[in-house]
């Protein structure tokens, strides 16, 4: 039974952190929601070492943990660099690369 | 390295030789032509040549690609190719984009001498392609430089080559799976058994892909868009020799790997190419300036052929393959002619021309000669074409062939109705008066032309005796001997 | 930690990576690239002398070695390539250890046979890339295509360890050697293969995910390009060789995303003004292909991983050549470049007509390959959409082949003594590259 | 003697090939010589072959294999039997004296050149065409001529209406040479041979009715637009634009009457099918009665001259058809003489009154030119008819005779005597209006001794030629009918009273004709003559009806190919409907892609979901 609840539970981060990505226009709830997303999948992987009964999950929990360290530190990163050059933390900021043939 | 591969060979080494030259590469383009020219003839007469077929370029999955075979038809088409390409070069001797003209059609006589001798199919589908490319570069180098009627020509061929890849591979692996060899050579995927409704399917991919380059009926669009493109000069090595490769894969490779449904298509190609003939010729009698108008008058005479070859008839494939070598001829004089007047400042325009006789004679009358080849007059090579083809379709689909032979009709029609306005009449006045006749040079290349024309109208028989027996042992044998009797 | 000989390569370019990185500290940035590219090569040889030994996370199998050889050779060639490029020459030395990550990654991604390994490979190949592409000196549109590119790699890397999740939480083990027991349990398993195959098919901008391609070609500097596409993309299309040969039941979804990727990937190349958005969509199309082969079953890996490897050379060649033009040319300069770069601008045309499928190149034999195993796997209809878009490529190849364009002041174009050579051996290659298959099939 | 044959075609030929090669080299004058040679060497074979085979010439010489596929097997091979004899005798002769009396009659004219080499080309294709021995070099020489005739029509090339006139003749004939081919596929197809006593053979042994009515209506037609009869006459007319003497030779002796040799040469073909010899009777006898009826109405001595043309080619059918081949032969031989002397004769009047044509402008012409009078009156004799004097006489009159004979005959007997009585009343009409009546003075012309003796012989045979055959009953030379008959076979004679009733309505016909011609003559100087009949003048309608129909529907049809299927089918809708498709198909696509980050990641989702549709399909 809480096998379902718990999966239910990474459904609903999943889904928020989706949310987050699509309907946000600041730049740095974009990264939040990846987070979320990140987090999902490690509950996801308690879940299966819990129903294995091995530690494999938790190894795996780490993993993810620190791989999603690393890449939202990096797009952080590049988030200031764009504040800087760019001019602006929201999405519409990044559009200078597009099809001209629209207008 | 026997002397089939430096046939082949040789024009592709000559034409980047001849991209490095600055300038005056046109001595240099004549002679490798004129070498080519010769080798041509040795190995069409002396057949023996090749019989150390040499089994280079051994690929496990795809056979051994270089392995080459002279077939009688196949060198016929090679030495037409080879007479082409000098008789084009010196009708652009004064053209300012020659070399870019010399170095494109270097390259097709190349492939095309490839394609001739291939024995492998996967070997022909690649000399097929690149005759293909080198004609788009010839379209696009020479002429209005147009880059649509360029792409337009390459695309046509491209869609329809890769539908006979695709068929091709179809045979390949079905043989495959029956006799467990993968290999592409011709001989090999010959004798594979196969269902009747997957091989109707196949032969429909290869006519597709074959059928486009001689420009049967339904795709002939490209044909006056990139004959009208490229120089005239460049359309009749295009429209001669380049043409006969679809036939050629057609007869050597297409049939004999798939003949009953190459039987079960003859009906419909005899109609497509019926059709093909009185609508090439209605839209000649319609065309706006001469050079639209010599390429509906190949695209017509090209239906011709298709219908022949597509009747599977004694009779029929071998008046197809004579017209197919003798409208290399006829276009080259009608295109020949094109070029002559254009480079006199003509723009082939009908405002532009009228009475032009009384100021060039003798380029008049060449042209009443090859326009006479071309209406099929008896004792020109258009005529035992013409004719075997039309009377073998006729006993195999009468109301068809029936439907071809208005075609007669029809080449007086728009043929002379086109000769009238440019030559006869009052003299145009928008004509430059300084309108020479014809020099020397340009002279000789019609003599050489008609001569050989009125040859091969006069005495068709040593091409027709030489042609032997087309279909592989095996297709002939499916066929029943030759198709639908002989 | 036992050291077991499949781990060679790898250990050899991570410490070439680690020393690399301490070479802009001790000011011996410029020798890096060099140094670069001789790990690289000491990595490939490695692997060839490793050839069959089987490791529990790492198998290297014949596609497997195939890529990886692939991947440390285009590495070592694109360092030395870089190496008279301007625009690294101030962070040579973290330039060099970055791009020896990405290699570390690509080579894990590979040979992995572990999830978790597949896991960290990819991160360690997508994450040098988020500085890469946004180098010091490139301009805004690059920041602008790093930017996009780290959020989207995120996004798929998340979608990559919830599959991971999944399938775990389904079968219990993380192996992927084959009978991946995934397939047959619940159906975490299922979700856990395709989120794995969604984020996968988007690093190679495969078709629902292809949007990020064409601006990230649009911004980036070519130099990075070549890695990215020439290496990060083929190493991921290794890792998806090992998922598909693992999963068979995944080769309908593939072969449904490769059609996609066909028609999306070249109707958007038809109508694509600038020539790096051409492309760049071209490469959705090419994705395409490789997915095609793919989805043709067992003897389709075989051709899969051809199809890899010629894809990797081709676009190599084609970033190889841009890298002279300046940075905003929206079409190629013929008339410039061949007056100055005659070399460069023939491989630039080899490549072209390459990718477009011409007869006598590697392109065309790959090609070639794909059909016949797809028609061998009955699958015709991907055959005939393979076949047609090929001839359909030939219209936005050519026609950048053909546009005339012109530069405005032809100083601009760089033009470097060493790349003669690298654009002599690409045009060898790809030309004639046929006639060595052979010796290699054999 | 017969491995020679093949000389009789090769002079002119030769002579052709020399003007082709070397014309520019040497003046006109000299190459007129050189081409006027080489008719007459051929006339000398002929004689040759008279005076050694004349009795029963049966000859073969086959040259070389032309074409041999399979069964298709056709060889330059030629043959001569008593048809083709007197064939080649024509073409050879008349030939001859047409190219004499071309040297002053073209002398100085502005494509001298050309104008004899294209005589010669003609000549020897004619001399092919009758020596052929299988039906495809017959259809050679059959389209050789016939471009020899365009081109020859067109000699005057800088006015545009010559031009056409020219093509006209070539496409016109061109219809009848398609049905032609028609024919000889059929043939093949049937009985897989080309050769003609191959074919007659096979034809006896086992005859398919529908196959030969097809063939044979099919060669008819080939027959009729080369002979210019009823429904494909319109080109005749128009083809006079062309030199007198080129319609001396090709309008008069020999391109025309090829149909007529064509079906006396197929006869057997057409014998084997019931009805067709009729069908070939009553187009003969009708088109005889049409023409006569339009020369009648017409002003241009020409024009007179080509409907009298049509009309006598119409009594050559009628005799075919009514089972005579050898007499329609025998009217064929005279009329080719009195026809070229008559246009020759007419070249001169034009020549004298200086291209002037309309013979209500010309009167008594006898005083100025008496030698002329007494040729061209010979002529006209001969045309007309008239009892006794004239050749024709003997030749004709025969033909109406022996059509009263052939069962269902009647309506033909009826038909050519109508016709007899006209041609005689056109014939007299034409004569007292050119040369007798009030003097209108016309330029001097001196005639040559080139020009003089062609119409003086011309004169003589178509007074004499008749006396070769005398009509039943009467006791005097019977020399052509049995020397035919091994060929051709005995015609059914009339005999008794019959023959007697028939031969004196055949000359009061003739005698009545005369008066009707003189008082025509007298009402056309008065101003109210028959070609104010616009009816009779325009040919009953037919020729500006066909050349209301038939060009602008071909027109109209090229047209709408080009415009409608090429243009708009073709490059519009398939070419153009494919490029936009694609356009389209890209920019809904580009929708995916306007720069926006969350675009691409909501893209990236759908993409997700559109998988997981796959996992719930394998659950």
């Amino acid at each position: 039974m809480t096998l379902e609840l718990a999966l239910v539970i990474a459904a609903l981060l999943f889904l928020a952190g989706i949310a987050l990505i699509l309907l946000r226009r600041s730049l740095i709830f974009l990264l939040l929601g990846m987070e979320l997303l990140f987090n999902a999948a490690m509950v996801i992987a308690l879940v299966g070492g819990a129903r294995w009964h091995s530690s494999t999950g938790q190894v795996l929990v780490i993993f993810i943990m620190a791989l999603s360290g690393a890449a939202l530190a990096l797009t952080l990163a590049l988030l200031l660099r764009v504040k800087q050059e760019l001019g602006g933390d929201t999405v519409d900021v990044l559009c200078h690369l597009r099809e001209e043939a629209d207008e | 390295m026997n002397l089939g591969s430096v046939f082949i060979l040789l024009p592709w080494l000559a034409a980047p030789w001849l991209a490095t030259r600055r300038t005056g590469g046109h001595c240099f383009a004549m002679a490798v032509a004129l070498v080519e020219l010769v080798l041509a003839l040795v190995l069409r007469l002396a057949p023996g040549m090749l019989h150390d077929t040499s089994h280079a370029l051994f690929i496990p999955m795809l056979g051994a690609l270089w392995t080459l075979h002279d077939g009688l038809l196949g060198g016929t088409l090679a030495v037409l190719t080879a007479l082409l390409l000098p008789i084009s070069l010196a009708f652009a001797w004064r053209l300012p984009e020659f070399r870019a003209l010399a170095l494109a059609a270097l390259v097709m006589e190349g492939a095309l001498f490839g394609l001739f001798l291939a024995d492998n199919v996967l070997m022909f589908y690649i000399f097929y392609e690149i005759l293909a490319l080198a004609g788009a570069f010839l379209i696009l180098r020479t002429g209005h430089k147009s880059r649509t009627a360029a792409l337009l020509f390459l695309l046509y061929t491209v869609v329809g080559s890769l539908l006979f890849l695709v068929a091709l591979v179809g045979v390949y692996v079905l043989h495959g799976a029956q006799t467990g060899v993968y290999d592409f050579s011709v001989l090999i995927l010959a004798d594979t058994r196969i269902p009747a409704t997957a091989g109707l399917w196949m032969f429909l991919g290869m006519v597709a892909g074959l059928a486009v380059k001689m420009p049967l009926f339904p795709l002939h669009s490209w044909a006056s868009s990139s004959y009208g493109a490229a120089a005239p000069a460049g359309s009749i090595f295009l429209s001669g020799a380049a043409v006969t490769a679809g036939a050629y894969g057609l007869i050597h490779f297409a049939m004999p790997m798939l003949p009953q449904a190459a039987l079960q298509f003859a009906p419909v190609g005899i109609t497509l190419g019926a059709i093909g003939t009185l609508y090439g010729a209605f839209l000649a009698l319609n065309a706006d300036n001469l050079r639209h108008f010599a390429a509906y008058a190949s695209v017509s005479h090209m239906n011709l052929a298709g219908l022949g070859l597509f009747a599977l008839q004694a009779q029929a494939m071998r008046g197809g393959i004579f017209l197919l070598i003798a409208h290399g001829l006829v276009s080259a004089g009608l295109f020949g002619v094109v070029a002559v007047m254009e480079a006199r400042g003509l723009t082939g325009e009908w405002a532009g021309l009228g009475g032009l006789f009384r100021r060039a004679p003798r380029l008049g009358a060449w042209m009443l000669f090859f326009f006479l080849a071309g209406m099929g007059l008896p004792g020109l090579a258009n005529f035992p074409g013409e004719f075997l083809s039309l009377a073998g379709a006729f006993q195999v689909l009468p109301w068809a062939a029936g439907l071809a032979t208005l075609g007669i009709l029809a080449g007086v029609i728009y043929f002379l109705r086109i000769y009238e306005r440019v030559m006869l009449g009052p003299l145009n006045a928008v004509l430059p008066d300084a309108l020479a006749d014809l020099r020397q040079g340009e002279w000789l290349l019609f003599w050489v032309l008609g001569l050989l024309t009125l040859w091969m109208g006069l005495d068709p028989q040593t091409v027709l005796a030489h042609l032997g027996t087309l279909l592989s042992a095996h297709g002939s044998e499916a066929l029943g001997g030759g198709g639908h009797g002989v | 930690m036992v050291y077991s000989p499949p781990l060679l390569p790898l250990l050899i370019v991570a410490g070439a990576a680690v020393i690399a990185f301490l070479g802009d500290a001790l000011r011996i940035g410029k020798i890096m690239p060099w140094w670069g590219g001789g790990a690289a090569i000491a990595a490939a040889i490695s692997i060839m002398v490793e050839k069959l030994t089987l490791g529990d996370f790492l198998y290297w199998n014949s596609s497997a070695t195939l890529l990886g050889v692939y991947l440390s050779l285009a590495t070592a060639a694109g360092l030395t390539f870089v190496a008279f490029h301007p625009l690294p020459r101030k962070l040579s030395g973290s330039f060099t250890g970055l791009l020896l990550t990405a290699l570390t990654g690509s080579l894990m991604l590979v040979g992995g046979q572990n999830l978790l390994f597949l896991f960290v490979g990819l991160e360690l190949q997508v994450l040098p890339f988020f500085a890469l592409l946004a180098w010091p000196g490139s301009g805004r549109g690059a920041l602008e295509a790093a930017f996009k590119y780290a959020l989207l790699a995120a996004l798929a890397s998340a979608q990559f360890a919830i599959g991971i999740a999944l399938i775990y939480l389904g079968d219990g083990s993380l192996a992927v050697i084959p009978p991946f027991s995934g397939m047959a349990g619940t159906i975490y398993g299922l979700i856990g293969v395709l989120a794995l195959l969604a984020a996968l098919s988007f690093e190679i901008a495969a078709a629902p995910f292809h949007a990020w391609v064409a601006d990230i070609y649009q911004g980036a500097p070519a130099p990075m390009l070549i890695f990215l596409s020439g290496v990060g993309k083929v190493a991921v299309m290794g890792a998806l060789i090992t998922l598909v040969s693992a999963t068979p039941r995944l080769q309908l979804p593939v072969a449904v995303i490769a059609a996609a990727s066909i028609l999306i990937g070249n109707l958007l190349a038809y109508r694509a003004g600038h020539l790096r958005r051409m492309l760049g969509h071209s490469a959705i199309a090419h994705a395409g292909y490789f997915l095609a082969a793919l989805a043709a079953g067992p003897v389709g890996t075989i051709a899969a991983s051809a199809y890899a490897l010629v894809y990797g050379i081709m676009s190599v060649g084609t970033f190889m050549g841009l890298s002279s033009l300046p940075e905003n040319s929206v079409a190629i300069p013929w008339t410039v470049l061949r007056a100055r770069q005659p070399v460069l601008a023939g491989l630039l045309g080899v490549t072209l007509l390459s990718l477009a499928g011409m007869p006598p190149s590697i392109g065309f034999f790959a090609k070639l390959f794909v059909i016949i195993v797809d028609i061998h796997g009955q699958i015709l209809w991907l055959a005939l959409l393979v076949a047609f878009g090929s001839a359909f490529s030939f219209v936005y190849y050519l026609s950048a082949l053909w546009k005339p364009a012109t530069l405005s002041n032809p100083d601009r174009l760089l033009c470097r003594r060493g790349w003669e050579g690298f654009a002599a051996l690409g045009i060898l290659m790809l030309a004639l590259g046929w006639v060595l298959v052979p010796y290699g099939m054999g | 003697m017969s491995e020679w044959l093949w000389l009789i075609p090769g002079f002119p030929l030769l002579g052709a090939l020399l003007n082709a090669l070397f014309g520019g080299r040497c003046s006109p004058r000299g190459m007129g010589r050189m081409a006027a040679t080489m008719p007459f060497l051929s006339t000398l074979v002929v004689l040759a072959l008279w005076s050694t085979h004349g009795r029963d010439p049966h000859l073969h010489d086959r040259v070389w294999t032309w074409i041999a596929v399979g069964r298709f097997h056709a060889d330059i091979a030629f043959q001569v039997d008593q048809v083709t004899l007197i064939m080649i005798s024509i073409a050879a002769f008349v030939g001859f004296l047409i190219h004499l009396f071309s040297q002053q009659f073209m002398a100085g004219d502005y494509g001298e050149r050309r104008y004899y080499f294209y005589l010669n080309l003609f000549v020897g294709g004619m001399l092919v065409l009758t020596m052929a021995d299988n039906l495809l070099l017959l259809y050679l020489g059959w389209e050789a001529v016939g471009l020899c005739s365009y081109a020859l029509v067109a000699h005057w090339y800088r006015k545009p209406e010559n031009a056409w006139a020219g093509r006209k003749a070539f496409v016109v004939t061109r219809i009848g040479d398609t049905a032609l081919a028609l024919a000889i596929f059929m043939l093949f197809a049937e009985y897989h041979t080309l050769n003609d006593q191959q074919l007659f053979v096979a034809v006896a042994t086992h005859p398919d009715v529908l196959v030969l009515t097809i063939a044979g209506a099919l060669t008819l037609i080939g027959a009729i637009a080369k002979s210019a009869q009823f429904p494909l006459h319109i080109w005749l007319p128009d083809s006079m634009a062309g030199p007198s003497t080129v319609s001396a030779l090709i309008h008069a002796a020999t391109m025309v009457t090829a149909g007529v040799y064509l079906c006396i040469r197929l006869y057997p073909v057409f014998a084997a099918v019931p009805g067709m010899l009729w069908v070939i009777g009553l187009s003969g006898a009708f088109t005889a009665f049409y023409a006569a009826s339009c020369a009648i109405a017409q002003v241009d001595i020409k024009r007179v001259l080509a409907y009298s043309t049509i009309s006598q080619l119409g009594y050559m059918f009628l005799g075919v058809g009514i089972g005579a081949p050898s007499l329609g032969l025998f009217h064929l031989l005279v009329h080719a003489c009195f026809k070229a002397l008559l246009f020759m004769s007419a070249g001169v009047v034009i020549s004298v009154y200086n291209e002037d044509h309309d013979i209500r402008h010309m009167g008594g012409l006898k005083a100025q030119q008496p030698f002329l009078r007494w040729v061209f009156l010979a002529g006209i004799f001969a045309l007309a008819a008239v009892p006794v004097v004239s050749a024709s006489f003997y030749s004709k009159d025969a033909i109406i005779a022996t059509a009263f004979m052939v069962p269902g005959g009647k309506l033909l007997w009826a038909l050519a005597l109508l016709g007899a009585v006209l041609t005689a009343a056109y014939a007299f009409r034409l004569y007292f209006l050119i040369f007798e009546g009030p003097v209108t003075p016309g330029e001097p012309y001196r005639m040559g001794w080139g020009m003089k003796i062609p119409l003086a012989l011309l004169a003589a045979a178509s007074i004499g030629m008749g006396w070769l055959q005398f009509p039943p009953g009467w006791s005097g030379p019977d020399l052509w009918l049995p020397w035919l008959a091994p060929v051709l076979g005995m015609p059914p004679m009339p005999s008794g009273a019959v023959n007697v009733f028939l031969q004196i309505t055949g000359s009061v016909a003739t005698l009545l004709g005369i008066g009707i011609g003189i008082k025509a003559a007298q009402w056309e100087r008065r101003g109210h003559g028959f070609s104010r009949l616009a009816f009779l003048s325009g040919a009953w309608f037919f020729d500006a009806a066909f050349l209301r129909v038939f060009p602008p529907a071909v027109y109209a049809f090229a047209r709408f190919l080009d415009r409608g299927v090429e243009r708009t089918g073709f490059r519009w809708a398939f070419l153009g409907g494919l490029r936009d498709g694609f356009g389209v198909g890209s920019q809904l696509l580009g929708i995916g892609e306007n720069g926006l980050l969350s675009r691409y990641a909501s893209g990236m989702v759908l993409g997700l979901l559109i998988l997981l549709v796959f996992a719930w399909g394998w659950m």
